[in-house]
């Protein structure tokens, strides 16, 4: 029996990825099944991994394990009951407390880290001595990195006008940026491709055994 | 009062999670933690919410027999059926309300949950994932004109990198003398994503950096709101 | 020749150097750690120490094979006494040392004081030009493109009669983007109720449709339209990334929205999302600070809100004098960050590393 | 002759399918030159001598496989090649079965190489670096059967095998923690053992620093170009070459589509200078 599910499943999945597949020429009856089940299946699955993964091993078995020791997670237990409480119009404005605590908590963390990691980190990675590197290239790499850098953020400068001098450096700045999307989706297209390469494989090699 | 509250308690939340990081001393090194772990929780709940406004969503349009009616019915049917399958017999090693179902398992092979997330969800979202392949190739067809300075730098760097990162740029350039070899294809496009590349891209960071810094005290400070409705 | 005075010079003194094992409380942290380094005869083989633990007994915490070295031992319990036995394995014998350290919990981490300067800096200046603003200050701000969109998008909906989609992104409320989306979100809500168009606003996440809801219902309210509002245009999806986007796929080719917007954190699904919209013929205006999905927009849609420019949008659309003045602040970091790196360079060049240390300090 | 954007769009999507899907069915065998890392993993198993017992530990699962399994498989094969004998690990739970998939891709082209004699698979087990550490104290404490029950005492090949100094080479494919970084500090830093493997393409930057004078990695594969490489080293036309082709014929399509955008937007802009 398992044999024959496991062919089932196959044939299954073989469906579902030719389904998908056919929305590229246009919307059809197979896409829009699919893509119906996809959503209520999807839907679900996070459901079940949610309970499982978070609501399960960090609150109720904690709070059934030992309650009075682990009191302090009513809390959290009590704002999501009253995220909950959105459903009826009466108590909508109770969700507005976990809400604000949820975002608060977001804003000081986002506060921290964006300051330290992508502000601070990136000024000093580029406060470098350009001309330490031990080649012409390298040299003039890292004088491409630290004009780029500087236009580029002054290209996000809002309170100019970017006319006359002003927009110089703007202008470089687009040039990077304009630089920089170009590598970005060149450098992508080899992970994309291999994608579609995976989704041939199982169908010439699992479904229609063309390949070994 | 329904108003000011919450904006007092995301003050307070952002102030003590500020604070935290520059006072090792206890309570406050654990504090981020903890109110991660309690996020965590409180979406955990939230997740209901979806599901309902889901459910709500699809059984209006059935029953007012809408267009595409029927697809929204199979919608709903494997909602179901995935959740029924992962309360009754749990996923993976995690058993569920009737245990491990293991002569269901003997049967298919593996838990009924696992097998639709296999046969049924994994090659849905493994093909969706795919269908990438196919929009790169026809946004590069569409976009990469030669029109302006700014559209033939973007095709220009697109071009090299794509040749740059298969064994064709080795084929092409193969040949430069080692003084020119900074001009070998994959170098030059090793060279672009290691500096122009790299520089306009912190400079993204950088800005947005500030960008979300500004806009996190607007909301530790009640400033923005619109979060919970409205603007002012 | 000269090379073996050297060398055996070199070994003479090192003979005469003790050996020296130290154990010190981490400095300016939360007393669960104890940086030990040791500098030992270079005939040292192996280096191996162990900690005491609590019942008497050795604990391996760390080995190594460098006669001069150093070690953090982490995960320990904050205000404790711990004892380190260093064993060193030489050419033909061995030696053993032991020493021992307090740690101490403390209530500022030094080390952080450049990070809690700028911030503060950073967080003055913006508080300052917000004040300003209030005060009736003038700010300008110049175009941002992607935005003078927005009325032509919701005049071509209006016109063909079509509604507007409107995705905030991907991510959950934990990503400030998903919040500055929430605030874009608003304006278009209002504006659409003024055109009476109708808009359709996906959502990923059970915590952002709730937000989300409210943020509709109100812009609705406020345009003194709240019976256009249609809860039910504002609906979630599911929380799975392709399953999201799959759904919105079908939303785009059967609803054939004439306006699409995509505002917020995307990641992958960007293209796909993209792509499609285009081939439905719909004007796109996407905005997000994820630099590396930037490039399928740009490629992709009629107008792309690249990095800050979501977090400004905002404040351009609204004209609100707060918004604008924390807009100004913005600006002020991004000169103090050219300065500073411009600063730090010619520091660099010239064989100072003192303010990058002072800022990287602050950053590790 | 125009098309509309719709019927161009349907061309550009069907022949890139065509493209991707042929080399797939008929491989071509494009070689590439070859890396110096590559060229390091390849003579460390090249120049070992034979007989000796070798380690190929499976930390991955099949979320990578797609990168990591064409390693696997020419890597077991050259140790064949060498009539080396090769125990399979696992730091992953599903790294149990890639391997036994990896072995019998491999067997079907060497079938007379035997279970116990030329290879076993001794599985999964937890704990990452302190495993590791535990296998360099002894092998048959961590592992008192390989996966088919079978006594660590009754199985032949390793018969002189006790501790991991007695191990020839190990090489750990892996896709994260724990993987190669674990086994490089245990394994090459405190007994002396070549470390080698592979890795992402992704996450390969991170280690090439350690393919360095002191050999801390003995060379490393970085991706599927790299495992394509070592499929031309030992003469196989693998399934990492013919996806390396894939990809190629599809990067020249994605140039010929730009090409063929050009001279479409250049005729129409000529059309209407006219």
């Amino acid at each position: 029996m398992i044999h024959v599910m496991q062919v089932l499943g196959i044939w299954l999945a073989a469906f579902f990825t030719l389904s998908i597949f056919s929305f590229l020429y246009k919307d059809n009856p197979f896409y829009k099944f699919s893509e119906q089940v996809f959503v209520g299946l999807s839907a679900a699955y996070w459901l079940v991994y949610i309970i499982y993964s978070i609501m399960v091993p960090n609150l109720f078995a904690k709070l059934i394990d030992d309650f009075f020791g682990n009191i302090v997670l009513l809390i959290p237990a009590i704002l999501g009951l009253m995220m909950l409480m959105r459903l009826h119009p009466k108590t909508q404005w109770l969700s507005r407390y976990p809400i604000s605590i949820m975002i608060g908590t977001t804003a000081g963390i986002s506060m921290l880290r964006y300051m330290k990691s992508d502000i601070l980190e990136q000024v000093t990675a580029t406060m470098i001595n350009p001309f330490a590197a031990d080649s012409t290239s390298g040299i003039a790499g890292n004088l491409l990195l630290i004009i780029g850098r500087i236009t580029g953020v002054y290209f996000f400068y809002f309170s100019k006008k970017q006319e006359g001098i002003y927009k110089v450096p703007s202008k470089i700045g687009i040039w990077f940026l304009m630089v920089s999307f170009g590598a970005t989706f060149g450098y992508t297209v080899m992970a994309r491709i291999s994608l579609l390469i995976g989704r041939l494989e199982f169908l010439l090699m699992d479904w229609l055994h063309i390949i070994k | 009062m329904k108003r000011s509250l919450p904006l007092i308690l995301a003050f307070i939340v952002g102030v003590i999670v500020l604070l935290s990081e520059f006072i090792p001393h206890r309570p406050f090194n654990q504090i981020v933690s903890t109110l991660e772990n309690w996020f965590m929780i409180i979406a955990g709940f939230a997740i209901l919410l979806g599901q309902i406004s889901l459910i709500r969503m699809n059984a209006n349009k059935i029953a007012n027999r809408l267009p595409d009616w029927q697809y929204h019915l199979a919608g709903l049917v494997s909602f179901a059926l995935m959740l029924i399958f992962g309360l009754l017999w749990g996923m993976q090693e995690t058993p569920g309300l009737l245990g491990d179902g293991s002569g269901i398992s003997a049967w298919l092979g593996a838990k009924p949950f696992d097998y639709l997330f296999e046969n049924a969800y994994m090659p849905l979202s493994a093909t969706l994932f795919s269908l990438l392949a196919f929009f790169i190739a026809s946004a590069a067809y569409r976009a990469f004109i030669i029109r302006s300075l700014e559209s033939n730098l973007l095709m220009i760097t697109a071009v090299i990198v794509i040749i740059g990162r298969t064994s064709i740029g080795t084929m092409l350039t193969g040949w430069l003398p080692e003084s020119l070899s900074f001009w070998h294809i994959p170098n030059l496009a090793d060279f672009i994503m290691e500096y122009p590349n790299s520089a306009a891209q912190r400079a993204i960071l950088i800005s947005a950096g500030l960008g979300i810094v500004g806009s996190s005290l607007r909301i530790i400070l009640g400033i923005e709101r619109s979060y919970l409705g409205g603007d002012k | 020749m000269r090379l073996g005075m050297v060398f055996v010079l070199l070994i003479f003194s090192c003979l005469l150097c003790a050996n020296s094992f130290i154990a010190q409380d981490s400095p300016w942290d939360d007393g669960r750690a104890v940086d030990l380094s040791w500098e030992l005869s270079p005939m040292t083989r192996q280096v191996s120490i162990q900690r005491v633990n609590e019942e008497g007994l050795l604990v391996d915490v760390h080995k190594s094979t460098l006669a001069k070295g150093s070690f953090t031992d982490n995960n320990l319990e904050a205000n404790e006494t711990y004892r380190y036995r260093l064993t060193a394995d030489f050419a033909n014998d061995n030696l053993v040392l032991i020493t021992e350290a307090t740690t101490v919990e403390q209530w500022f981490a030094f080390r952080k004081l450049g990070f809690l300067l700028l911030l503060l800096v950073l967080s003055c200046a913006i508080l300052y030009y917000i004040h300003a603003a209030r005060k009736g200050k003038d700010f300008f701000i110049r175009r941002i493109a992607g935005l003078d969109s927005m009325e032509e998008a919701i005049g071509r909906a209006t016109e063909k009669g079509r509604p507007i989609l409107y995705v905030p992104g991907i991510s959950d409320l934990d990503d400030i983007q998903t919040i500055a989306s929430l605030t874009i979100l608003s304006h278009l809500a209002e504006r659409s109720a003024e055109y009476n168009t109708e808009l359709i606003v996906p959502c990923r996440f059970s915590m952002v449709l709730s937000a989300a809801k409210e943020v509709v219902k109100e812009a609705y309210i406020k345009a003194g339209r709240p019976d256009a509002y249609k809860a039910d245009n504002v609906f979630y999806l599911t929380d799975d990334q392709f399953g999201f986007v799959a759904g919105i796929d079908g939303i785009m080719l059967r609803e054939k929205p004439a306006a699409n917007f995509f505002m917020g954190s995307f990641y992958a699904e960007s293209l796909i999302l993209a792509e499609t919209g285009f081939a439905t013929g719909a004007i796109q205006t996407a905005g997000t600070a994820q630099a590396h999905q930037l490039p399928f927009f740009v490629v992709s849609c009629d107008y792309t809100l690249i990095g800050e420019e979501l977090f400004a949008a905002s404040a351009y659309l609204s004209k609100d004098p707060q918004q604008l003045g924390s807009l100004k602040g913005h600006d002020f970091g991004k000169l103090m960050v050219i300065l500073l790196i411009i600063i730090g360079v010619i520091l660099q060049i010239l064989g100072i590393s003192a303010l990058k240390d002072f800022i990287a300090g602050a950053a590790s | 002759m125009t098309l509309s954007a719709v019927m161009e769009r349907r061309i550009i999507y069907t022949v890139l399918l065509i493209a991707v899907a042929l080399p797939l069915i008929f491989p071509i065998g494009w070689t590439t030159e070859v890396s110096e890392y590559t060229n390091i993993v390849y003579r460390l198993i090249e120049e070992t001598p034979e007989d000796k017992v070798v380690i190929v530990s499976f930390d991955y699962d099949p979320s990578t496989m797609t990168e990591l399994q064409p390693m696997a498989e020419a890597m077991i094969e050259h140790a064949f090649i060498k009539n080396q004998k090769v125990i399979a690990t696992a730091l992953w739970p599903m790294g149990v079965q890639m391997a036994e998939q990896a072995f019998d891709k491999v067997l079907s082209y060497y079938p007379d190489k035997q279970r116990g004699i030329d290879y076993v698979n001794l599985g999964y087990k937890v704990g990452g670096m302190v495993t590791i550490q535990a296998m360099g104290r002894s092998l048959k404490e961590v592992y008192p059967s390989d996966n088919q029950n079978t006594a660590f005492e009754d199985i032949p090949m390793l018969q002189n095998i006790h501790r991991l100094k007695d191990i020839a080479w190990i090489s750990s494919l892996s896709s994260g923690v724990p993987g190669i970084k674990e086994w490089m500090m245990v394994a090459r830093d405190n007994y002396q053992v070549p470390v080698t493997g592979g890795c992402t393409a992704i996450s390969a930057p991170g280690f090439f620093p350690y393919v360095n004078e002191q050999r801390q990695l003995y060379g490393l594969l970085g991706g599927l170009k790299a495992a394509s490489e070592y499929e031309s080293l030992i003469g196989r036309l693998g399934p990492a070459t013919t996806k390396m082709d894939a990809q190629s014929i599809a990067h020249l399509l994605i140039l010929v589509f730009i090409a063929i955008g050009n001279i479409k937007a250049y005729r129409s802009r000529k059309g209407r200078q006219q």
